[in-house]
């Protein structure tokens, strides 16, 4: 019981933004079948972004935290607009475009660092006060950071799940022709959708960032995890990744708690490379000939 | 005269390293080139079945004292054995999930190499290793020389397959598999036996790469040399058994051997400015290329007058 | 379950030497829609036989439940030669295909990276030609099958035989020759003919007549139902997912059951 | 209110649609043909998912072809597809709002109208129309389009593969809608004897072309069984 609880709080508050992030990322995917390398990027950038409007102007972690949304989302929109809307014109087959999303990836990455710089930089917040639950310790701010978070999950899932554009979105997505003898302008909805994915992926970054730091690194190292949680989860919709997102949380603690972290980042691994092989052999009703 | 020597062989070691470098990257260019620009894999792991091969080689050369032809041999089979894993996994996956599987695979090389400190050393390094032979002051390009060798045998092998009944049954399988498969062309063995045979080559190419560096770190294993494989690839051409050739000429024969030791640059700029701009223009190069011009510099893969002279036979 | 048998048809024996397709309760379907459902049926104890039916009768969902390219929920599909049976709903589709049972595709298939001779040598090369140590094979390919590839490349023009096929046309005829290439015991045609010129339709029918003589079978799903007339022995008719008629074409034709289904009872 | 002339449309570099002319006017129009004749097709262009290879095809004085799909479903063109009519992922009401997303004022309204045309709908409001009956699904797909506050409606094949009983009661409904809402469709069908039930005019298809086009009650099994081939 102890230990289900300890690994349960720990899972949760350390991987919290992992389930915003692949939120954003599976948005994406689902709709414009696209696994977007780059958004590791808008991650990372999200955390950046946070940081400058934090340290530079002096402005409250939680204010830097909506200008970095709307940044990470415009940028989000603009390598739609630029690569991937040019891409999809283009007819560039699916390994192609993967590889695009890689050259964008690695160019974000190194080209943040001629404006932020080389180093790792640090948000200036006023120092916690440490909590304690189940003989587990965690800051004021891990909590805060916590419920922000769900609160934010929340408010995604009833933005794509209740609203106009949310339906719109899932409509597109769902099946594009149809979708547009509907009367949905296709390319407006998508712009919404790489806006509020990229806002996610911002936000995921802001709080990985203020965590630790922002460094260029941030979101490359988080990437592979999101993009497992987004094809295994992905299949059965936001609930699906958000559920997937806070078992890969809970699970990677649980495993820390018993054997070496490294170890237990390979036997997490190893699970999810399982999991794709078995639910890849559902797909092959797919063929055409 | 000699002022050309000495300007193009000044610094003869860094030369020589740089061209090594440039050799690795060709030879895991024209691997993959068999299995993304041929077979339609998209391998995104290339680090780790390199790297298996590499500190394969290196566990066996430093701890257990195995002779150089056995531990190459390792480093293809641990190469060759992770590629049929590999294989397996990915051969019923689309695109996104053999994206999200050798990068996994990639990823887990890295994981244990780090975790595993007892025999690969971690983060401390594992080492040293040395040449297989001794032949004075130019055992370093002899080693070059070899590895020429093995690159040439490389690009040899990838341009007879395109020209075999077995290149065709690779691009087959590649552009469409359900219609491959509905003429008696097993494609799922296909895909698991061309990636155990160019995994193992990666392997290989691991191993060879011990000796260079004399001692083995994790962080030699990280995405980058990933991208600049598929750079260099995509780039020059990735239907072409030369594309990786003419790819790693362009980028890090470039920027690795011609700027690095023929422009002064000063240092700072070298170290922070130089290393990270190679970066964004490698990322915007591959943008570029697969928006406007998805074939690279070599372009199509040349089918047509090969098979009009052999009707001609 | 058949209504009644036409003139001259048996259902089920095997005429000797001619391997059959025998289905036995195969059911498959989408959702709550159920496709087809065939209790019991033979296909092939004719050299010719037409497979027809109205929108949504299971036709093209029937041939790819044989060539197992979609999974079956139930039952069993076998090919019996009158030696042996063997069950091809167990099999992986490249075996099917080993077996000769063949089926060419109603939305036009091609390998973007091959040209046509290219295409037409992966046809006819075997396990063995594609080991990867062999990389020297293809003189041999040429020289065992080049003589019987270019006789297929004489009877269809292409405009440009050493290249890419370039039209839909041409890579309907493409994916028709890889077929015939195999020499198939039983070769499943999907629509053979949509979107070809008459004249090349005419070339078809008459390039698979010949096919016929020399011992092959065919079963053909075909929308201009001039081309069943005229070319099938026996036509199957299909309707809701099952066979629900068998017979010669003209018996076929002026059935009444036929034309209710296709044109509604109002109109028998 | 719609008039097509010499439309040729298909996919690749193949016509299925060799050259149309006809015009539609506030009537229930019937496209006849069987499987391959090109009826699919031909509503998918008029729908603007599909370009015309040649002709050109007007509705309500503008010329619609060459437009985007959604500005034509915005000048008042509702599409029932034959298969995949549904958003599989969404609500049964979430479909009808989406259809609702052309003409907004009044969309509740409409929505109660719709529950009243097809009361087996009223249950299954909250549903994944992903997993309702094909019949349900049908209702469903027709409801959408009935959203968009249609002046045209185009049906392909609504009752392909549904009960007889069902069959009956979705033509009942098709007359209903024509002349309730004062909604034009052009529906196609293969079998011929339901839909000139309800059709004022017909059309037959065959491989691509018209072989007749005339009054529904004129039409003779003969004109029908030469279209047909049989």
């Amino acid at each position: 019981m102890d230990f289900i609880a300890k690994a349960v709080i720990i899972g949760l508050t350390e991987q919290a933004p992992l389930v915003l992030a692949a939120m954003g990322m599976a948005l994406i995917y689902n709709l414009s079948k696209v696994i977007n390398v780059a958004f590791a990027e808008t991650i990372t950038l999200g955390a950046y972004f946070a940081q400058w409007v934090n340290v530079f102007f002096g402005a409250s972690f939680y204010l830097s935290l909506a200008v970095s949304g709307i940044l990470a989302g415009a940028l989000s929109c603009a390598t739609y607009l630029v690569v991937f809307r040019t891409a999809e014109r283009r007819g560039v087959g699916a390994v192609e475009v993967i590889i695009i999303s890689l050259g964008l990836s690695v160019l974000l990455r190194y080209a943040l660092q001629f404006v932020f710089g080389y180093e790792a930089r640090f948000f200036e917040t006023p120092p916690p006060t440490f909590l304690k639950l189940f003989d587990v310790g965690f800051t004021s701010f891990q909590l805060t950071a916590f419920i922000l978070v769900v609160v934010l999950a929340l408010l995604f899932y009833l933005f794509v799940q209740k609203t106009v554009w949310g339906r719109q979105v899932r409509a597109l997505a769902s099946d594009a022709d149809l979708a547009k003898v509907s009367g949905i302008n296709p390319l407006l909805t998508t712009l919404v959708m790489w806006f509020m994915a990229g806002a996610a992926g911002g936000l995921a970054g802001a709080f990985w960032g203020v965590a630790s730091s922002a460094k260029p690194g941030l979101g490359w190292d988080r990437f592979l995890l999101t993009l497992l949680v987004v094809l295994v989860g992905g299949t059965r919709g936001l609930r699906g990744v958000i559920l997937a997102g806070m078992g890969t949380g809970v699970l990677l603690s649980a495993l820390k708690l018993e054997i070496a972290p490294l170890r237990a980042e390979i036997v997490l691994l190893v699970a999810f490379i399982l999991v794709l092989k078995l639910r890849g052999n559902r797909f092959r009703e797919l063929a055409k000939v | 005269m000699s002022a050309v020597w000495d300007f193009l062989f000044g610094s003869p070691a860094f030369l020589i390293f740089g061209t090594y470098t440039l050799m690795m990257i060709v030879g895991l260019g024209i691997l993959l080139h068999l299995q993304l620009g041929v077979t339609g894999i998209g391998n995104f792991g290339v680090a780790g079945f390199w790297g298996a091969g590499l500190y394969s080689f290196g566990i066996l050369q430093v701890h257990y004292d195995v002779g150089f032809w056995l531990a190459l041999l390792a480093a293809t089979a641990a190469g060759g054995v992770l590629g049929v894993v590999t294989g397996w996994v990915i051969a019923d996956l689309d695109d996104d999930g053999v994206l999200a599987a050798t990068l996994a695979v990639a990823s887990i090389v890295f994981l244990a190499i780090e975790s595993e400190r007892g025999i690969t050393g971690g983060r401390v390094g594992l080492g040293t290793i040395d040449f297989p032979f001794d032949v004075g002051e130019r055992t370093d390009l002899a080693w070059l020389a070899i590895l020429f060798g093995v690159t040439g045998v490389l690009l040899w092998y990838a341009r007879r397959v395109h020209r075999s009944p077995y290149g065709r049954l690779l691009i087959a399988t590649g552009t469409n598999e359900p219609l491959a498969r509905s003429l008696r062309k097993p494609a799922k063995r296909t895909k698991v036996g061309v990636m155990a045979l160019t995994s193992a080559g990666m392997g290989a190419l691991g191993g060879l790469y011990g000796p260079i560096v004399h001692f083995l770190f994790p962080t030699q294993l990280t995405v980058a040399i990933t991208v600049s494989v598929i750079t260099a690839l995509v780039l020059g051409g990735q239907q072409r058994p030369l594309g990786a050739f003419v790819g790693a000429l362009l980028t890090v024969g470039l920027f690795d051997i011609v700027i690095k030791l023929y422009v002064p640059l000063p240092r700072d700029l070298l170290e922070h400015a130089f290393p990270v701009t190679k970066q964004v223009i490698f990322g915007a190069l591959l943008i570029f290329v697969l928006l406007f011009r998805p074939l690279g510099f070599l372009g199509r893969m040349r089918r047509e007058t090969h098979v009009k002279g052999l009707t001609r036979v | 379950m058949s209504e009644g048998n036409g003139q001259g048809t048996e259902g089920g024996a095997a005429a000797p030497g001619r391997a059959v397709i025998r289905i036995r309760g195969l059911t498959k379907s989408f959702g709550d829609q159920t496709v087809v459902h065939v209790d019991d049926l033979v296909l092939g104890a004719q050299p010719v036989e037409g497979l027809i039916g109205p929108n949504g009768a299971g036709k093209t969902t029937l041939m790819r439940l044989i060539m197992r390219s979609t999974r079956a929920d139930t039952g069993s599909v076998t090919l019996d030669d009158g030696a042996s049976e063997v069950a091809l709903s167990k099999l992986a589709p490249h075996r099917i295909a080993s077996l000769g049972v063949v089926k060419t595709n109603q939305v036009t298939q091609d390998f973007a990276g091959l040209t046509i001779w290219d295409s037409l040598l992966l046809a006819v090369a075997q396990r063995r030609d594609e080991r990867p140590h062999r990389i020297y094979r293809e003189r041999h390919l040429v020289e065992r099958y080049g003589e019987e590839i270019q006789s297929y490349l004489d009877v269809f023009e292409f405009s440009e035989p050493g290249g890419f096929a370039h039209s839909t046309g041409e890579k309907k005829l493409l994916d028709l020759i890889r077929c015939l290439l195999l020499n198939p015991k039983i070769l499943l045609l999907d629509e053979p003919t949509a979107g070809l010129p008459e004249d090349v339709t005419a070339q078809v029918i008459e390039l698979l007549r010949a096919k016929v003589a020399a011992g092959m079978s065919v079963i053909i799903v075909e929308h201009d139902l001039d081309v069943i007339w005229g070319f099938s022995d026996v036509v199957h008719f299909m309707a809701e997912g099952d066979v629900i008629l068998e017979g010669d074409p003209d018996y076929i034709r002026a059935h009444s059951t036929v034309v209710e289904k296709y044109l509604g009872s109002g109109h028998v | 209110m719609f008039e097509a002339s010499g439309v040729r449309c298909g996919y690749e570099d193949i016509d299925v649609i060799k050259g149309l002319d006809f015009s539609v006017g506030e009537e229930v129009f019937a496209i006849l043909g069987a499987n391959g004749a090109g009826k699919t097709t031909l509503l998918s262009a008029i729908a603007g998912l599909l370009p015309l290879s040649a002709g050109r095809i007007r509705f309500g004085g503008e010329t619609i072809s060459g437009l985007p799909p959604w500005r034509i479903a915005a000048m008042g063109l509702g599409f029932v597809p034959q298969e995949r009519g549904v958003f599989g992922d969404l609500t049964v009401l979430d479909n009808l709002r989406v259809g609702g997303l052309v003409a907004r004022q009044a969309r509740g309204d409409r929505i109660d109208e719709i529950m009243e045309l097809f009361p087996a709908l009223a249950g299954l409001r909250n549903q994944r129309a992903g997993t309702l009956s094909g019949g349900e699904t049908k209702m469903v797909a027709a409801g959408r389009a009935l959203m968009q506050d249609a002046k045209l409606l185009l049906m392909d094949e609504p009752t392909a593969g549904l009960s007889p009983l069902y069959v009956e009661n979705f033509f009942d409904r098709i007359r209903q809608i024509h002349e309730t809402k004062q909604v034009a469709i052009i529906i196609t069908e293969q079998n011929a004897t339901k839909a000139l039930e309800v059709a004022d005019r017909a059309m037959v298809l065959s491989l691509g072309e018209a072989t007749t086009i005339t009054d529904a009650k004129n039409l003779t099994t003969d004109q029908l069984r030469k279209g047909y081939q049989i």
